[in-house]
């Protein structure tokens, strides 16, 4: 019954959300959004058990005192000020770091959002530009057709994009650039959506019939 | 019905002041008015047609629109349902209207002086909601389901009687290997599911080849680590392990706290990540799945540490990042088979097949479809083709 | 252990730090390459300069903080271009983490041209599943937004008296950092037939071109390059109104040094070729 | 001024790994993990779990067209009311996870979740990807341009070349993804054609990301150096 039961939802559910795509009708549509929303449901509940894994792994790390358990402490005592900040009420103040309500301006918990967690993001997504650089020099290596065919378009991409490409070599690079984007490119990429099409509808199609379980344990 | 009483006297009321106003020779009324109910759709709402005033052409106070009435029986006042532009010969009338009960109506021609004239009334018709979508696109959808699965589900029964071939790959090759790489060095594996929530297909596929790595993991007895982004995709993927590791008979050797939650946030996702693989300097990492700008950041780090990298995913920008900083990498469909491939099981060989097959379906349509756009000028089935296609 | 070698070899370090100054040094000296404008780009400005004030675009700005550098020049010279122009906006931002930018963007802007609220432009706000959003915006601006993003009841406002919804308007411009885009695509050009300009980040752009070509976009914004065009096409003088054409500067560098590393690691590659 | 320069300390303790992996980056590391689950998880119990179940008007807070007929003149709902609790008891199994002898229970909810994906990936991918692409793949070979009514061969050329290398990259890349059949003979010629083109699409993305990546980069730094430190007029 373990395996059947999870198999038998898999089945009935999959089947409708396939069918319904064919079904006009209210009723169907309203299932559906329905069942969007118990997705949803189930996924926040799921982040319980995730803090549950965080906390006691590094619970753990600090009851048997393993290598670098000092770190752990750090990460639990911002957990839970973040938590505690944004769940306790406005009216329980208990001092200028707790309990001033999850949305309220000034409070800790936004604060630490507006002010650690966002900056320190956008800063990062724009240091990606260093590692495409290592990227580029380590990696793009002439080393057969296929890998000089793409550093070629690569660099071709890169320099027809930029006024300094047309300016150096003339206006072809510039149209050559676009050309490659347009057409070869174009072309590539729907033989890859296609298999990527095909691959998916066979993958959701052994899923839904329970041909693929490895999730519930493998084999047969 | 007390709003549609309203709404009935004041256009009474309009229709008089209006009639007083225009003093002009009112348009001619639109002809054949018929109403149906929409068809495929949701209901409450109702299909009119009609041949248009032929004063939409006439130089001096032309027609310049219509408007749509509805009553709920042929005698009792009508209201406004919606409206049409000069030109058209049909609208869909849906303000209001609710399922299963019979309405009747009428087209009113405004000419530019807005004067106007009522066309006869149609009907009754009562909208309801269909059960099955029978537009063509939505045929040739369903035709294309039912062709596709049953390619597969043939492939399928056809692989239990006969051995199938399948050309190698690459980068799934590279997966035992990677395998066997960490057990001789004693070091761990790292496979990421990416940051994909489990609705994704790409994050499907990285469950089931997870499952196929695990049990190799389980049989070879190194460590697998996963660290998870998405909470439901950490709980799958600690059933996936554990599964793996039963089915290997090993059930002892699963450590739940080598499956583990991170936090659902890009970079701090990404920092956790990156500080494993440079202390724990993982042997073989295994990036399957959904992938964003962190890919770039991972793959670099992990070839800092020394590891093995495999990657696969759906995402075309960061194929490209793959191909380039890792040392394998399954592009598109390619991770869509890999876990047929490392099951090795004749069912899903026979699933592979199949999508063959459905590709075979496709070049065919596109040359032929390309073929009788050549000869466009000889044949009318070109056209004809791409009616069909195009369900136009 | 030859130089080749140790090339080969290099920490990537130095190779950060090469990026760090070609990237900063830049900004201290202008050069001012010229940048052409590409078709894509010129059919937007030329179909904004076609319409007579009064007209109302449908203006959907919808990045967030981490796409600044490429879609706010974009936005701010389209808005520009616009307000100079005494055509009218209605906007709306249907991606969770822009609503705040885009009011933002819209009432700088809209205060560099004394536009008022209500009469010029109209800012619709925010709302979850965009799709469900845009489909039934083409029926009725109100029916997913009965009040702006300011809580005034929309028919309170002067400008909204006459429009219902899409075809209400002479166009559908997105500037997008997000799938969204495809909704944009899928549900308002391809439901309700309202031509359609996208703005996007030049990683996005590649998978746009498709819809160009097809014809479900007639105009395809990419990048900062694209940003820097609608600048020199506006042509507004001062480095406040073109920061996308001084970055393009810059960027060139940026470009060349990679070029240059990739060209680099290649002859230290080919140099060391065989002597592993 | 004081949050960006704690935001500047971590960013630069948590980019420092790039030099080697440090007490700094430790520490950096562990505040970024800690501070970034609890306020996601604060975040989705607001915005996620409390109003999906307490939620009156449905998901999207839309309604469609009968349900809002219905809504205004009754004042309740149409909407089934017990998929609140359906998602209520998912959501207690899945936290039964927890309790080790009645874990499996847990494997209900996912089985819903991945069973309605699976369900609407399938029909999904068939529409938008598979369908749709055959349709953009049907392209005349010769594309015969007229120019003030007569034949124009240098742009007939052109755009039949163009429709002529679409077509093969589109044809060729497919064959690449054949995964029965060996690639020996013409196809793998073809299969290795294919592959051409596929790296050419890949080297025109990684080419695009730099740009993107590079423009990001610049803004950050002209922020910096304009906005924050003056140091640009």
């Amino acid at each position: 019954m373990r395996k059947e039961i999870p198999l038998a939802i898999m089945l009935v559910t999959g089947v409708f959300m396939a069918v319904q795509f064919f079904v006009p009708h209210e009723i169907p549509s309203l299932i559906y959004t329905n069942l969007n929303k118990t997705v949803q449901v189930v996924g926040a509940v799921a982040l319980v058990l995730g803090i549950v894994s965080i906390l006691s792994i590094h619970l753990a790390k600090i009851g048997k005192k393993q290598p670098g358990f000092g770190y752990s402490y750090f990460l639990i005592v911002f957990f839970v000020l973040m938590a505690s900040s944004g769940f306790l009420p406005k009216s329980l103040n208990l001092g200028s770091f707790l309990g001033h309500g999850g949305n309220e301006e000034g409070s800790f918990f936004l604060n630490m959002y507006n002010y650690v967690l966002n900056p320190v993001q956008s800063t990062m997504f724009a240091l990606l530009a260093f590692f495409i650089a290592s990227a580029a020099y380590r990696a793009f290596r002439a080393r057969s057709i296929i890998a000089t065919l793409l550093l070629l378009t690569a660099i071709i991409v890169m320099l027809g994009r930029v006024p300094i490409g047309p300016a150096i070599f003339g206006d072809w690079i510039a149209e050559l650039a676009d050309w490659i984007m347009a057409v070869p490119n174009a072309g590539a990429k729907r033989a890859i959506i296609v298999g990527v099409g095909m691959g998916i509808l066979s993958l959701s199609l052994k899923m839904v019939l329970g041909i693929e379980r490895a999730w519930l344990g493998g084999g047969r | 019905m007390r709003k549609l009483f309203l709404a009935a006297l004041l256009s009474t009321f309009f229709l008089i002041s209006f009639s007083f106003v225009s003093a002009q020779t009112p348009p001619a009324p639109v002809t054949n008015l018929t109403a149906k109910d929409t068809p495929s759709d949701k209901g409450a709402q109702v299909d009119l047609s009609w041949t248009a005033s032929p004063d939409e052409q006439r130089a001096e106070n032309p027609v310049i629109g219509y408007q749509l009435l509805v009553a709920l029986s042929s005698d009792s006042p009508f209201v406004a349902v919606g409206k049409a532009d000069a030109g058209a010969s049909g609208a869909t009338a849906k303000d209001g209207l609710k399922n299963d009960q019979s309405y009747y109506f009428k087209v009113r021609a405004y000419a530019a002086d807005s004067s106007f004239s009522e066309s006869e009334v149609a009907g009754p018709a009562t909208p309801t909601g269909q059960w099955w979508n029978t537009q063509p696109n939505y045929i040739w959808i369903f035709v294309g389901m039912v062709m596709l699965v049953g390619f597969i589900l043939y492939n399928i029964r056809k692989a239990g009687k006969e051995e199938l071939y399948i050309r190698p790959i690459a980068g799934i090759n590279a997966i035992d290997e990677g395998i066997g790489r960490a057990t001789e060095m004693g070091k761990p594996i790292l496979y990421i599911c990416g940051l994909g929530d489990a609705a994704q297909a790409a994050t499907i596929a990285a469950f089931s080849v997870l499952g196929r790595v695990a049990q190799k993991v389980a049989q070879y007895q190194s460590r697998l680590i996963v660290p998870c982004y998405d909470p439901i995709v950490f709980s799958i993927c600690q059933d996936v392990v554990k599964g793996a590791y039963l089915n290997a008979g090993r059930p002892e050797a699963y450590n739940e706290k080598d499956v583990f939650f991170v936090t659902q946030d890009q970079f701090p996702y990404m920092a956790a990540v990156n500080g494993i693989m440079l202390r724990e300097k993982p042997a073989t990492n295994f990036y399957i799945g959904q992938f964003y700008a962190e890919s770039l950041m991972l793959a670099e780090t992990g070839f800092q540490a020394g590891s093995i990298q495999i990657a696969g995913t759906d995402q075309l920008i960061q194929m490209s990042f793959f191909i380039v900083a890792c040392d394998f990498t399954l592009i598109g469909e390619e991770m869509y088979a890999a876990s047929a491939y490392l099951s090795k099981e004749p069912e899903q060989i026979g699933s592979i097949k199949g999508q063959d097959w459905g590709k075979v379906v496709f070049a065919s349509l596109s040359l032929l479809g390309v073929v009788s756009a050549l000869l466009e000028h000889k044949i009318g089935f070109f056209e004809m083709l791409k009616k069909v296609l195009l369900a136009e | 252990m030859g130089f080749f070698e140790k090339m080969r070899q290099i920490d990537r370090r130095w190779i950060f730090l090469a990026v760090g100054v070609a990237i900063i040094l830049p900004f201290f000296f202008y050069i001012g390459l010229p940048i052409k404008v590409t078709p894509e780009v010129k059919v937007l400005y030329d179909s904004v300069e076609r319409l007579k004030p009064g007209d109302v675009v449908f203006f959907a700005p919808e990045y967030d903080p981490g796409t600044i550098p490429e879609l706010q020049p974009m936005c701010h010279a389209f808005l520009r271009q616009c307000f100079s122009k005494g055509i009218k906006i209605v906007a709306v931002c249907l991606f969770q983490l822009g609503p705040a930018q885009a009011e933002q963007d819209l009432t700088l802007i809209a205060k560099e041209y004394n536009q008022k609220y209500g009469v010029d432009y109209v800012y619709l706000g925010y709302k979850p599943y965009p799709e469900t959003v845009i489909l039934n915006m083409g029926e009725d601006f109100r029916k997913s937004f009965p009040k702006d993003y300011y809580g005034n009841l929309v028919d309170t406002l002067p400008m909204m008296r006459n429009l219902k919804n899409y075809s209400d308007t002479k166009m559908i411009i997105s500037i997008n950092a997000t799938s969204g885009a495809d909704y944009w695509i899928r549900s308002a050009h391809g439901r309700y037939n309202i031509p359609l300009g996208l703005g996007v980040t030049a990683v996005m752009a590649t998978d746009y071109y498709t819809y160009l070509q097809s014809g479900q976009l007639f105009a395809l914004v990419g990048g900062m390059k694209g940003a820097a065009e609608m600048e020199q096409l506006v042509g507004l003088e001062g480095k406040k109104y073109n920061r996308a054409t001084a970055r393009m500067d810059i960027q060139n560098f940026a470009h060349l040094v990679i070029i240059f590393f990739v060209i680099l690691g290649n002859v230290a590659y080919f140099a060391t070729w065989g002597k592993k | 001024m004081v949050s960006l320069t704690i935001a500047g300390f971590l960013t630069l303790g948590i980019m420092s790994f790039v030099y080697k992996d440090n007490p700094v980056y430790k520490l950096c590391e562990s505040i970024f993990i800690g501070v970034s689950a609890g306020y996601y998880f604060v975040s989705i119990f607001y915005q996620s779990l409390l109003p999906q179940l307490t939620d009156k008007i449905g998901i999207t807070g839309e309604l469609s067209d009968s349900a809002l007929a219905y809504y205004r003149e009754t004042g309740s709902l149409a909407s089934p009311q017990w998929f609140n609790l359906i998602a209520a008891v998912l959501g207690v199994m899945m936290l039964l996870r927890l309790v080790p002898k009645i874990g499996w229970i847990a494997r209900w909810p996912l089985a819903f979740v991945i069973g309605s994906t699976a369900g609407l990936r399938l029909i999904g991918e068939l529409q938008t990807n598979i369908m749709a692409q055959i349709q953009k793949s049907i392209l005349p070979l010769w594309d015969p341009q007229y120019i003030d009514g007569s034949l124009n061969m240098a742009a007939s050329v052109g755009h039949s070349l163009t429709n002529i290398v679409m077509v093969a990259g589109i044809l060729t890349g497919v064959v690449y993804f054949f995964f029965s059949k060996e690639h020996k003979g013409v196809f793998g010629g073809t299969a290795k054609v294919g592959i051409w083109f596929l790296m050419v699409t890949f080297g025109a993305a990684f080419g695009l990301t730099v740009m993107s990546r590079m423009s990001l980069l610049i803004g950050r730094l002209d922020f910096l150096l304009r906005d924050w430190l003056h140091l640009l007029g």
